[in-house]
């Protein structure tokens, strides 16, 4: 490890927390998504960092994190798919413009 | 050799300082257009930091797919919704100020775990070189049946979003 | 030759069927043969020449790991062993053949190209089955064939008698399956493996068949053998299989003929060690068979549909095999398979012959067809004379390997049925014969005709398959298959002996000679016959009332039950019921002002109360989907906070 | 091979090896290092825009010639200097930015779009030893390296803020995406085969004449990787989202002087490496009998260059519904296919598996063709208003 590894989780978690304000408060849907991609990035590499603590097999941490791309990828096709039929019916893309489900 | 390595841990701490700079623009740049941006290069600088660790193939996998395709389709989608995320309201809600505040007191308390931790780096995978063959041996051996999953979700999700954004016929 | 090269034996009809299925109704239509017909015949190119390196003593097997699968890996692979060089033997070269035949019968039919899709999957799931080197892929391919078997039936499903025999054959051979699945685990949690060489190792030997547990086993070998009398229609099983001539002729012939029923056969041969090694299992088996044996044949002298009387015929074909097996006759039960294929698919493509030349299926309504129709005429007598038993045909060897069989291991009761059985066989067919090809025509609406080339090729190539195919189980031949099959399984061997053959042959000859009398000359001995005697002449034509005891026995009690119950509700609920009802008005009545002045004043005040909280916590149902994940976001806080103490 | 040969063959190796000598002699270890990347990358930084000045010569020269004209040939001997007198005019014209542009964007465009054309080259094997970074994942580096590009031509056509920009971002992503899937999986045959992502191991497993186009499955991965080449390029037949003649050029309208210039640097760079990495992968790279490495691989190369130039001349453009249509519903089964036979051919060798491949290919081919039948759009009629 050329950098100590607390220094990378600190990376990460600060990363997550970004990402995570973001999803917060974020207005448009559009935006909320691009949080949630940062917020998985920063599992992605929590992955890989602690994959190199673990007395797991090495490859272990980075076949997760293909998986979390995968689901990465798959959030934003279905979360864009869901962007485009809300703008398509209601003509917004703010997530506080939609709800109905209040009392 | 340790000018060379000095120089590479202050590249590595400059990247991520970068990195971090850049996600902080993706989550308070008012032009949509312009955060999506920013979250490429914040995919590419997190792939930069893959090869820091040795995980060739994630990098790759992470520009190409991340970089490649869902920014690509995040900002096809923003231009499809362009015109109306151009008006000049707020691009923030009203919580922000909770939300912040929350999330500065998570990054504490998880930071102080963190450096309270004593993590024990093991010596027999930091050491570890992982080729692609590795990969993708366990991909098909050890973690076939999630390997499996993952193409029957995608497979799932792609046949989703077709039908949610299909137009319906109009009557 | 590469043995790996058997993988595409399965795998090349499996394309037909798979370009066919999506494909074939749009681009290939009357096309859609050309290739069912062309990957059937790469496929028994490429079997043969493997099979006859079997012949001369090979023996191939090889596998590939499939899936990894908790602890171990799933590992599929192929067993060529002389038991499936035979079997392969026989399915590609019939299956070839009926395809070839099918293709004129079928044409023009609408659904053409989907028909060659579901042959091409029968196909391949047949050869996938016999060259299976494990119980798993045996059984995969087992229940493909059964959905094939559903799929062919009901292939006219437009008529509704169809729609339910498929319905029926599926559901009555589910059961043996179910057996066969229970089996197969049983003997998987005595053994530990489900590979048949592995078996074998394990059971050849007394000193390691001694660690496994005999309930164990004695379960196991019942259980599948339950699938045998599913798949291959024994009693009490059977019923399926005169129904499922609703499917179109070819597919009797190819189904429930030649090689899907066989399977059932080739199950007990697979799992051959097992029974052995429970011999206490043995007679079950032997009784079972030789009771279908004797009752198939019994109820198929007084059938008038064509393809009944070979459906029934069929059973008892199959019922002397199953016998076969019972008393240890490898075989000579395998040899009856291989042989009785040939002749059967032939007499099934004779009938489909005259079906199509006729339009019409009873044979009391035909008659006089030789001249109208010499080759079908020809080779449907060489295969009944084959089936009758009339040496030297190959029906003759393999029947008299049974009878031998049956003699010399001692069973002597089974000997005399078998051997009635064998007149009873010889008498029906030639009934069958002498009503549709010889004497006057009966029916002046028949108009029949000669089948075109492409139907009567494959009924030649067949005859002379039936014709000389029991030379090698001849003692001409020195009995070399039964010795090769020895090689595979060791189970007893018998010299040849002239009474059995003498027995055998006089049965034959006199049935065929009495249905000569009976059916050329004198018609009408066979109604004083049946006056004579009546019952047996009932029980015969009612097919041993076993549709109608299914129905009595279990149908019937169920809807008898349900009826009582019906009667129960009817009665003694609805009269309590109806006197609770007079009281309760009374008491209603009572009750009706305690409602109107207590009960709803507290039901109002609990409303107005709830009215008044949700005007006050509505508030908190915002909608916004941000702000409920702000608050599950702090909530989460706080209990980390609390949950670590750090407050 | 003869020692003349072996001494132009590594030429250019030798010349890098001494340059280092020389330095090591002077300066400290760490700077020795430091000074092999930087010649391997000057090396690149020069190679490219030399390499793209030339081909738009080619390109007006041959397409010239095909239509029955010299091309340029007044500047320089045979117009070698035209490139030359191209870039100078392109510095010295005016620089315009649309007043609603999103100026940062606008001029950020341009730029980042050289960036991954450049990169590309790092992993190109010039010639026996002659890769500038013999990457463990090299296929996939340059698969991932190309599919970046996408990004600034987004921003390029939204920051002009013109609708026909806009139509033309919007094309490329559609377009680019979709050709990605088909010309990444064309790919996996060939890693499957060398058992390897590295360029040079690909070309090393190519040894001989044994290269991957002369099996069926390299040919049939050939043609889907070389169609998809020409798209990812967005050069003719696929030139949609640049399409003069709809579009008005498509994402690069509102660009002008030495921005248009970067543009058109990046697009002919990307139509070298791309052909580069498809003789790299399928023909032999730089293998081949007699000639140096390198001769060879520019030999392949720019005959490849000359296939796209040809293309250009020759075929129409698509249709919208007939390009996606290509990468969907018939390259994209097809490359699943090939990697079927690819499997096939390694497990039956000989020439059962040849045969079987070619076939099973063939008939996949006819079949898809079959169900591809084109659409005729009806023909519409507009009737004018008296």
């Amino acid at each position: 490890m050329i950098i100590p590894l607390p220094h990378v989780l600190l990376f990460s978690l600060a990363l997550f927390g970004i990402g995570a304000y973001g999803v917060l408060t974020r207005r448009n849907i559009i935006g909320i998504l691009i949080s949630i991609e940062l917020m998985l990035n920063a599992a992605g590499i929590n992955l890989i960092a602690f994959s190199k603590t673990t007395a797991l097999a090495p490859e272990t941490g980075q076949i997760f994190a293909v998986f979390v791309i995968a689901i990465a990828a798959m959030t934003a096709t279905v979360g864009l798919a869901i962007v485009l039929a809300l703008y398509r019916a209601r003509k917004t893309v703010f997530a506080d413009e939609v709800n109905l489900l209040k009392w | 050799m340790d000018i060379l390595n000095f120089g590479i841990k202050v590249g590595i701490y400059a990247l991520m300082a970068g990195t971090l700079v850049l996600a902080v623009g993706v989550v308070t740049l008012r032009n949509l257009f312009h955060s999506a941006l920013c979250l490429a290069a914040t995919l590419i600088g997190t792939a930069a930091l893959y090869l820091v660790f040795h995980a060739e193939f994630l990098a790759a996998v992470q520009i190409l797919l991340y970089v490649g395709a869902v920014v690509t389709v995040i900002i096809f989608a923003i231009m499809l919704t362009e015109h109306i995320a151009e008006r000049s309201v707020a691009q923030r809600n009203r919580q922000s100020l909770p939300a912040l505040l929350g999330i500065l007191v998570l990054i504490a308390v998880t930071g102080r775990i963190l450096l309270k931790t004593p993590w024990a780096v093991n010596p027999a995978t930091v050491g570890a070189r992982v080729t692609v063959a590795d990969l993708g041996a366990a991909l098909m051996g050890t973690y076939v049946f999630p390997f499996e999953l993952v193409s029957v979700i995608l497979i799932a999700a792609l046949i989703g979003a077709v039908i949610v954004a299909k137009k319906e016929k109009s009557s | 030759m590469n043995p790996d090269m058997i993988y595409l034996v399965p795998l090349l009809p499996f394309t037909a069927f798979v370009v066919n299925i999506l494909l074939g109704a749009r681009f290939l239509k009357h096309r859609a043969s050309w290739l069912s017909i062309a990957t059937s015949a790469a496929a028994c190119a490429i079997a043969l020449p493997i099979c006859f390196a079997v012949f001369k003593g090979g023996h191939f097997a090889g596998e590939f790991s499939w899936l990894p699968v908790g602890g171990g890996t799933l590992r599929f692979g192929y067993l060529i062993d002389p038991l499936s060089a035979s079997l392969l033997f026989m399915v590609t070269i019939v299956g070839t053949l009926i395809q070839i035949y099918a293709s004129g019968y079928m044409a023009g039919d609408p659904r053409y190209s989907r028909f060659f899709a579901y042959v091409s999957l029968f196909m391949a799931a047949m050869l996938t089955l016999v060259i299976s080197n494990n119980f798993i892929l045996f059984f995969m391919a087992w229940e493909i064939m059964g959905l094939c078997s559903y799929l062919l039936i009901g292939f006219y499903f437009e008529r509704e008698s169809a729609a339910k025999a498929c319905f029926k054959a599926f559901l009555t051979t589910r059961v043996g399956d179910v057996g066969f699945l229970i089996g197969m685990l049983t003997l998987f949690t005595a053994l530990g493996t489900l590979n048949f060489s592995e078996i074998n190792g394990a059971l050849a030997h007394g000193s390691a068949r001694a660690a496994v547990p005999a309930s164990l086993l004695v379960m196991s070998a019942l259980f599948m053998f339950c699938g045998t009398v599913g798949k291959s229609a024994q009693f009490p099983l059977h019923v399926w299989l005169p129904d499922a001539m609703e499917g179109p002729t070819p597919v009797s012939a190819l189904i429930h003929a030649a090689t899907m029923v066989a399977a059932g056969v080739f199950l007990v041969a697979r799992a051959f060690v097992i029974f052995m090694a429970v011999p206490e299992t043995m007679p079950v088996v032997t009784a079972i068979g030789c009771f279908t044996a004797f009752m198939a044949a019994f109820i198929a002298l007084t059938q008038t549909d064509i393809k009944r009387i070979l459906a029934y015929s069929t059973i008892s074909q199959l019922g002397y095999m199953v016998t076969a097996l019972g008393m240890q006759g490898l075989g000579a039960g395998t040899f009856h398979l291989i042989t009785h294929a040939f002749f059967k698919a032939l007499l099934f493509l004779g009938a489909g012959s005259v079906i199509h030349g006729t339009h019409v299926q009873d044979i009391r309504q035909m008659g006089g067809l030789f001249r109208k129709m010499p080759h079908t005429a020809i080779t449907f007598i060489i295969a009944s004379l084959a089936l009758a038993g009339i040496p030297p045909l190959s029906g003759f060897w393999s029947k008299d390997e049974i009878l031998l069989t049956a003699f010399a291991s001692g069973n002597i009761v089974v000997f005399w049925v078998l051997t009635l059985s064998a007149f009873m066989t010889a008498f029906y067919m030639f009934r069958l014969v002498f009503m549709t090809f010889f004497g006057k025509a009966r029916d002046p609406h028949v108009h029949a005709h000669e089948s075109p080339a492409v139907m009567t090729l494959p009924l030649w190539c067949l005859a002379i398959g039936s014709v000389v195919l029991g030379f090698p189980g001849s003692p001409f031949m020195h009995h070399w298959f039964q010795r090769f099959l020895a090689h595979a399984v060791p189970h007893p061997e018998y010299h040849p002996s002239a009474f059995v053959m003498s027995c055998s042959v006089i049965a034959a000859v006199s049935g065929i000679a009495l249905a000569g009398i009976i059916y050329l000359k004198n018609v009408h001995w066979a109604e004083a016959v049946a006056k004579a005697f009546r019952p047996l002449y009932q029980l015969s034509l009612n097919k041993f009332y076993v549709d109608e005891i299914y129905s009595r026995f279990v149908i019937r009690p169920f809807l008898a039950l349900g009826r009582v119950l019906f009667h129960f509700d009817a009665t003694v609920i609805d009269g309590a019921v109806n006197g609770a009802g007079t009281g309760s008005m009374w008491l209603g009545a009572v009750k009706n002002w305690f409602d109107k002045n207590i009960v709803d004043g507290l039901v109002n005040f609990v409303g107005a109360f709830t009215c008044f909280l949700n005007s006050v916590v509505k508030r908190l149902q915002t909608g916004l989907v941000q702000n409920y994940l702000l608050i599950a976001f702090l909530g989460f806080l706080v209990f980390i906070i609390r949950e670590l103490k750090l407050i | 091979m003869n020692p003349a040969m072996s001494f132009l063959d590594s030429i250019f190796v030798n010349l890098k090896l001494w340059t280092l000598n020389l330095i090591g002699h002077f300066l400290p270890g760490w700077a020795v290092i430091l000074a092999s990347i930087v010649i391997s990358g000057v090396v690149i930084l020069c190679l490219g825009p030399v390499i793209m000045m030339y081909l738009t010569l080619l390109e007006r020269k041959v397409v010239g010639r095909m239509q029955n004209r010299y091309g340029p040939n007044r500047v320089g001997p045979w117009g070698l200097l035209q490139p030359i007198a191209d870039g100078i005019k392109m510095f010295t014209k005016e620089d315009i930015v649309p007043t609603n542009a999103d100026k940062v964007i606008h001029l950020l465009a341009p730029i980042v779009i050289v960036v991954p054309a450049l990169m590309v080259f790092l992993v190109v094997p010039f010639g026996r030893d002659m890769t500038a970074a013999d990457l463990s994942i090299g296929v996939l580096y340059f698969i991932a390296v190309s599919s970046v590009t996408t990004l600034p031509i987004f921003m390029g056509s939204w920051a002009s803020r013109n609708k026909y920009s806009m139509i033309g971002g919007m094309r490329t992503a559609a377009q680019m995406i979709s050709y990605e899937v088909p010309m990444t999986l064309a790919v996996v045959p060939v890693i499957m085969m060398s058992q390897s992502l590295s360029t040079a191991s690909i070309v090393n497993a190519q040894e001989g004449l044994r290269w991957f186009v002369f099996t069926p499955w390299g040919l049939a991965g050939f043609v889907i990787f070389f169609i998809c080449t020409v798209a990812e390029c967005n050069r003719p037949p696929f030139d949609l989202p640049e399409a003069e003649s709809e579009l008005v050029a498509g994402f690069h309208t509102e660009y002008s002087g030495m921005k248009f210039a970067l543009f058109y640097m990046a697009e002919y760079m990307n139509a070298f490496t791309l052909s580069a990495i498809a003789v790299t992968l399928f023909l032999g790279g730089w293998q081949g009998p007699f000639l140096p490495s390198w001769v060879w691989f520019f030999t392949k190369t720019f005959a490849l260059i000359f296939a796209m130039i040809w293309f250009r001349a020759t075929f129409p453009r698509f249709r919208v519904d007939q390009l996606m249509g290509i990468a969907w519903k018939l390259l994209l089964p097809l490359t699943l296919v090939n990697m079927l036979v690819a499997g096939l051919w390694y497990f039956i060798p000989g020439i059962t598996g040849w045969v079987g491949a070619a076939v099973i290919l063939a008939v996949s081919f006819l079949g898809l063709t079959a169900l591809n039948k084109p659409v005729i759009p009806e023909k519409r009629v507009y009737l004018l208003e008296n």
